[in-house]
């Protein structure tokens, strides 16, 4: 029947993301030092203060040094008039790029960008854009994740992880780009795979708004509804507010969370069973596809449609490949370095 | 035990070098009533002051309580051991606090005891007002009491100290009165006469401060008496008679005669009773004011007098709508200004000025400049072209400054810097520079140094000739008698005399004002 | 009762309406949602929950009203409360250090912060309102150097269990550890002379010193209080999440004002009082966990919680004839 | 200069210094950052960037000073921001309404933020603290409502190039917005009647009264200036970012204080004053941005402004001998 159909679907679904992940070359062998000599690029986080970005762009600036690209950082605070500034001293100083990540949405910044673009500086964005967007006309290139692909596989494992019966409060953050694809594939999902499986509540909670809202608003949702076995926190720094939530109602073992982001201390909660499955990507196999992506791109390169970079499912069984206590890129192999070094002419 | 309760020698203290006491030696001897006498900024809270270690004195002041030496200021520790209470002049109390809270701050916020029990505390506040024959619910905000009723609390704060303080038997302590009696009744005053002299009979002493020279004789034993911060003279009471009394109060200024003298040939002759009336006081009460009348000639100078809480000053408040008044009516010429319902802002544009007495408090703002404050009453003068033409306003302050002599003449520097004097010169020219119709002024020399006090007063004349009505609230009945047409006469709220014409004599006004209490 | 006298405008009725108006509420808003939810909002367990989890805040809140009854503004307790958690994380989990120095250092800092506010408002005299600005964002900066800007969970188990997961009468004991500063402050407040010290420092400083009250220390004593309380609400922010967050100081400095002051028109209208404080803390949040039961979105909630101090303050404005009040 | 009078405590040489201590401060910072980063940070550019980006924030610091020169504090000031920026996207952008009648709204709706807090405050007689920390939560709710918390771009393009794109000596349009507001108020607090009156209903309310000033209405009107100009920040900011977006306002507010007390220590120690903030803004911006471009790690820059302000107003304080000031 339809129920069971879907769970079988599911499971494939799954299986796909289980196995380690392989390097799949974005695109033809080029001579990377070639194209990046004497570049530079500047990589504006969308705050300094968030340690997933951080991490990317301290793996960018040493990937960068194999190549002789110049990568340096945009200092700031979270405010749309720092990144504004960052774009102005890019197109000041004559740097390349302008790589603007997760997060940072091209169209608060269109006068700057517009005015980049006219200086000759490429803004380009990485891990923003959902495939199925259309990318702000402004920018030179932008290499999209799956974040539709993302919301799927959360319902998959929703459906499979509950027979088919997952009742699911989502906690979400809709002025985050990345959400609305996401939360259209964890609807589409669940809508086409699961007949009884329901989203009782969308909460939406301003990122500004984490700490003082998620926990007592989860926490209500579930006093007010007994039946909810599922929550899911689309971005897993949420979940430090959704573990003492569902810890404090009691609701522990009754109510399992899947989520993504791959940061360190939610795979610990993996570990310690608080979090029942986290999507992961290697914060330095997105560096690589990064610098990879747009130096095709400066080059003139055919750029890739998708960053490329596996999503990886962490639970019970493999999480502690990522490290006690987890680290950013353990766990997700690493034969995508030789693979990177192969295409770019470092090593054959 | 023959040691006297308080012994002070060469007690000194100033403020930025105006001496407000000046070598002051004062004994209170023990069991005895002492009272402590003198004008207006004579030095006598400012001693209270000392003594209560709000203030610490100038160096070289010696003390010696009941026998025992000790240092200035005194710790509270210190004074509550030795049974020192006080009724401050401002009374001392915090308004948006209850009465208990009040009555009993001395237990309540002193170490010693880990915690309060709330209810001893009541029942002994409770005692304490109903000892007194006080109706009050010591759960009542001190905001929510009449000034009376403020001033009792107060006192029956200081003798619940003084009672609860025995060695043995003994009461053992010395209560200090700051002027408790102005807005006390008659009868009141008496409750408070008689427990004076009962805690005195238990072993007590008292410094009793009054301007109150029936209320001195009655009650105290020996008498001192403070002029210009010195000690003008101390007696027994009984000896001292009455004249004698007022003589050592007043003193023999320098400027008496010849102020007189001078104030004569200055002054505008006496203003005919055919001038016409400019304003018209009609029927104006206030909740400590009992109804007036009062018709306001062209140019006339009137003074309004009394002993301190006789209200005389709450005229000019009500009248200028700092105070809401009760009733009353201002008729200046055809414009009828409602006197409960005026606010300041219609009485400037009606042409009235006020100079309250508080001088820092209300009348001037210390944080800014001179020029900022004298310029302040009417500065559309100097808005042309767009903008207040900062030169030209500059150039006027300085030749206010310079014309009512201001010093330092410096019009950049903060009012509160200003001496007290001076800063008073500052508020007085802010509003003679306007030239109003009705200028209301309290107390618009105090703390003005003799040579200064004429120009003012000259000033002050000057625009009275040019058909300014003055009304002149003052205590210092030497410049009322070199500045005023006629002077009224206030005690408890009401009118009771109207001195002018030849009669209009500083001794006769002082007797007046006795007499007035009396009555 | 035969407290500390509660000063009141006009009529005892309408003092007593004003001193329990803020509980009726609070009533009215449980009533409300009970009738609406009986089976969801009106649990033993709800309460329970929402106790515990609003433990923080309610510490917070009550840490503020100290120095605030002296007459001044620490802006520094939301920051003061990240710095506390972090130091517990940074050292008991990153450096393996024992929980116990961990919570030790932890109030040390509450400690040296207080001091360094009132060093600069005592002795200094510049406003508090300045001061606490500056050291909120000097202390923001520390803790994102401290914490690399990043959460850590993980902390040891046994300090959580006793903040969440151990129960008295099925709520955790971080709802009592509110609970039992609640208790002293208003032991302080009303039953020891310091508290009264207090008092007068806050409604009349002259008054105050002409009694004889040395107002700088009473006044440097709270600021230092306010900040360790500060840091107890970040210690027990910490136990309730069971990991450190860096960031959210700030986000729970407002609300714990607006409590601060809605707590100031009831019990004792007029004094910041710890009852006062408390109940408003969980009025504020009982009409929040009830609109998000009822699936309300949340910018509700943020509303609602402006309404509810406007209203409630200006009742008591009405109540008490509009006279000019001294907070704030 | 012969303006108004600087009211001195001391010599004239400390006040002097006094007076321009910022102004110093701010040429050592642009000197330090200059020397070590002379390509990058010691050109026109720069400056010409950082003016503009920074123009908001000083719209907003020059809001706040109009209301503290009376006494009041408008805490609702970041909220408005926010208000009018969003105002602007979701009438211009979703429902395609002219730019013209998106700016003229968002300025009634300032009207009408700063009314509501004169009422309560002047009227109701709350405290300015107590009311705009209300006002500011139910702004914060109505803008998550009206945006659906999501930033909106594809702002009006002439608006947008007016605002930015435009430049006068190599400085986008925007920038001017803030000098002439400066301006505007330098104008106004120096040479007119109406800033004489603000300034004593400021130092002294009473004294004001009685020298027949309309307290009340002036304290109205500071407060609803305050959130008009304030809503011209949130329009200058949708305008330099091309976009409204909805969750910025409280980062703007702190800040935004901390440069009106700075900007209180100088030009006119003691009094807030708009070149003082002016100048306080962009000191405080001038070492941000250096610190960024040197890549200076982000929790200095937190660290930053704290000091700044706690050392500033330190040497003011010490500069005039300790006195309690009459600021905050
Ligand atoms: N804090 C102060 N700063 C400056 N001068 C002061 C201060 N307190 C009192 N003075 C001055 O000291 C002098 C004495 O004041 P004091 O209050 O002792 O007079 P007094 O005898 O109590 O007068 P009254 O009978 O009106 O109460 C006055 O000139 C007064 O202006
Ligand atoms: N806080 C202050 N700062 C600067 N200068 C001051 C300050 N206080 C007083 N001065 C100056 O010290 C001098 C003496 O002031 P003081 O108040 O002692 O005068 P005074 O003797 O009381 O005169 P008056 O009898 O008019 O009150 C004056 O020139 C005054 O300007
Ligand atoms: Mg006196
Ligand atoms: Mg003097």
């Amino acid at each position: 029947d339809a129920a069971a159909d879907g769970i079988a679907h599911a499971a494939r679904q799954i299986e796909k993301h289980r196995a380690k992940p392989v390097f799949v070359a974005p695109g033809a062998p080029f001579d990377a030092q070639k194209c990046a000599a004497g570049r530079k690029m500047l990589s504006v986080p969308n705050s300094s203060a968030n340690p997933f970005l951080k991490g990317i762009i301290k793996r960018e600036v040493e990937v960068g040094k194999q190549l002789g690209l110049t990568v340096q950082e945009w200092q700031n605070q979270g405010q749309p008039s720092q990144w504004a500034q960052g774009v102005e001293f890019a197109v000041r100083n004559k740097f390349d790029i302008v790589n603007l990540i997760s997060g940072v949405d091209p169209k608060t910044l269109e006068p700057q960008i517009r005015a980049a673009r006219a200086a000759g500086v490429k803004t380009m964005t990485s891990h923003f854009y959902d495939p199925s967007q259309p990318q702000n006309p402004l920018v030179a290139a932008s290499l999209p994740v799956g974040f539709n692909a993302i919301g799927k596989l959360l319902a998959d494992w929703a459906i499979l992880r509950s027979n088919g019966n997952a009742q699911i409060v989502v906690i979400k953050s809709s002025e985050v780009p990345p959400t609305e694809p996401l939360m259209r594939g964890l609807r589409d999902e669940l809508a086409a795979h699961c007949p009884k499986c329901r989203i009782v509540n969308e909460v939406n909670v301003g990122v500004t708004e984490w700490a003082t809202k998620i926990q007592s608003s989860l926490q209500s949702a579930l006093l007010a509804n007994p039946g909810v076995n599922w929550v899911i926190p689309i971005y897993d720094s949420m979940s430090q507010f959704v573990v003492p939530a569902i810890q404090i109602t009691g609701r522990k073992g009754k109510v399992k969370v899947a989520t993504f982001n791959g940061t360190p201390f939610v795979l610990d909660y993996v570990r310690n069973g608080d979090v029942d499955m986290n999507i992961g990507e290697s914060l330095d196999w997105i560096a690589h596809a990064t610098i990879d992506g747009y130096l095709r791109a400066l080059c003139g390169l055919p750029v890739p449609k998708d960053i490329g970079v596996p999503f990886y499912l962490f639970d019970a069984g493999n999480v502690k490949d990522a490290g006690v206590p987890a680290k950013f890129d353990q766990g997700y192999g690493s034969d995508y370095v030789a693979g990177f070094r192969r295409l770019w002419g470092l090593a054959k | 035990m023959t040691e006297p309760a308080l012994a002070l020698r060469g007690l000194a203290k100033s403020f930025g070098g105006a001496r407000a006491l000046d070598g002051v030696d004062l004994t209170v001897g023990a069991r005895e009533i002492h009272g402590l006498l003198g004008h207006n900024g004579s030095g006598k809270s400012t001693l209270v002051k000392v003594l209560s270690g709000y203030h610490a004195p100038d160096p070289g002041a010696e003390l010696r309580l009941f026998g025992e030496s000790l240092r200035l200021p005194m710790t509270l520790v210190e004074q509550r051991a030795r049974g020192l209470a006080f009724v401050h002049q401002n009374l001392g109390l915090v308004p948006q606090l209850s009465v208990l809270e009040n009555m009993r701050v001395a237990d309540i916020t002193g170490g010693g005891r880990p915690f309060i029990d709330w209810r001893a505390q009541r029942r002994a506040a409770a005692a304490s007002l109903r000892q007194f024959g006080l109706p009050i619910d010591p759960d009542q905000p001190v905001s929510s009491l009449t000034p009376v009723e403020r001033a009792l609390v107060a006192i029956v704060r200081a003798f619940a100290a003084i009672a609860s303080n025995r060695r043995g038997r003994e009461l053992h302590g010395l209560l200090v009165l700051d002027e408790p009696t102005p807005f006390l009744a008659r009868d009141d005053v008496d409750r408070l006469f008689r427990l004076m002299r009962q805690v005195v009979s238990e072993g007590a002493s008292v410094l009793f401060i009054s301007h109150d020279l029936d209320e001195v004789l009655e009650i105290t034993d020996r008498a001192t008496v403070l002029r210009d911060g010195r000690v003008a003279g101390s007696f027994e009471t009984r000896q001292a008679g009455r004249e004698r009394i007022l003589e050592l109060i007043a003193g023999h200024a320098p400027v008496v005669g010849s102020g007189r003298d001078r104030g004569g040939g200055v002054r505008a002759p006496p203003v005919a009773r055919s001038a016409e009336v400019a304003f018209e006081v009609r029927d104006l009460a206030g909740p400590l004011l009992q109804p007036l009348d009062l018709a306001l000639r062209r140019g006339e100078i009137v003074g309004l007098t009394g002993l301190l809480g006789s209200g005389y000053e709450r005229v000019l408040h009500h009248l200028f709508g700092a105070a809401p008044a009760t009733r009353g009516v201002l008729q200046a010429g055809a414009e009828r200004i409602d006197l409960p319902s005026l606010v300041p802002a219609d009485a400037v544009r009606a042409g009235l000025a006020f100079l309250p007495g508080d001088r820092q408090g209300a009348s001037g703002a210390g944080g800014l400049a001179v020029l900022d404050n004298v310029l302040l009453p009417d500065l559309r003068r100097f808005f042309g072209g767009g903008r207040l033409q900062w030169p030209r306003m500059r150039a006027h302050a300085r030749r206010l400054a310079e014309r009512h002599r201001v010093r330092p003449p410096d019009v950049d520097m903060k009012l509160a810097s200003l001496s007290g004097g001076n800063a008073q010169k500052v508020l007085l020219a802010k509003w003679l520079d306007v030239g109003p119709r009705l200028l209301l002024l309290e107390e618009p020399t105090q703390g003005v140094d003799v040579g200064a006090r004429e120009d003012l007063w000259n000033a002050i004349r000057e625009v009275a000739a040019g058909g300014t009505v003055v009304l002149c609230a003052s205590s210092d009945l030497e410049q009322l008698e070199a500045l005023c047409d006629r002077v009224l006469v206030f005690a408890r709220g009401r009118c009771r005399a109207e001195v002018g014409g030849g009669s209009l004599s500083k001794a006769e006004l002082l007797r007046q004002c006795y007499a007035a209490v009396a009555a | 009762m035969s407290g500390a006298p509660v000063v009141r405008g006009s009529s005892p009725v309408a003092a007593l309406v004003e001193r329990f108006a803020l509980v009726g509420a609070w009533l009215a808003v449980i009533a409300g949602f009970g009738i609406a939810l009986p089976g969801s909002f009106l649990t033993w367990q709800n309460f329970a929950v929402m106790f515990a989890s609003q433990a923080p805040a309610a510490l917070l809140a009550l840490a503020l009203i100290v120095p605030l009854t002296c007459g001044d503004y620490d802006l520094s307790g939301g920051a003061t409360v990240t710095l506390a958690a972090v130091i517990l994380g940074v050292l008991n989990v990153n450096h393996q250090e024992p929980i116990g120095l961990a919570l030790a250092l932890a109030l040390a800092a509450g400690v040296l912060v207080g001091t360094v506010n009132a060093f600069f408002i005592v002795y200094v005299r510049i406003p508090s309102l300045v001061v606490t600005l500056g050291t909120a964002s000097l202390v923001t900066g520390f803790v994102q150097w401290f914490s690399d800007s990043s959460t850590i969970s993980g902390l040891d188990a046994t300090f959580v269990d006793w903040i969440i997961t151990k129960q008295l009468f099925g709520i955790s004991y971080a709802f009592y550890v509110a609970v039992l500063v609640a208790l002293l402050l208003w032991y302080v407040f009303e039953y020891t002379p310091l508290g009264r010290r207090m008092l007068f420092v806050g409604k009349g400083r002259e008054v105050a010193r002409l009694n004889g009250i040395r107002v700088d220390h009473v006044r440097a004593g709270a600021l230092v209080a306010s900040s360790v309380l500060a840091t107890l609400a970040g210690i027990v922010y910490a136990g309730v999440l069971g990991s450190a967050d860096p960031f959210s100081g700030l986000n729970f400095l407002l609300p714990a004002f607006a409590a601060a002051f809605l707590g100031a028109t009831s019990i004792k209208p007029g004094r910041f009082n710890a009852w006062g404080t408390f109940i408003a803390v969980y009025f504020l949040a009982s009409g929040i966990t009830g609109l998000s039961m009822f699936g309300i979105p949340l910018w509700v909630t943020s509303a609602f919680n402006g309404a509810a101090l406007i209203v409630a303050v200006t009742l008591s404005q009405f109540a008490r004839g509009r006279v000019e009040s001294d907070l704030g």
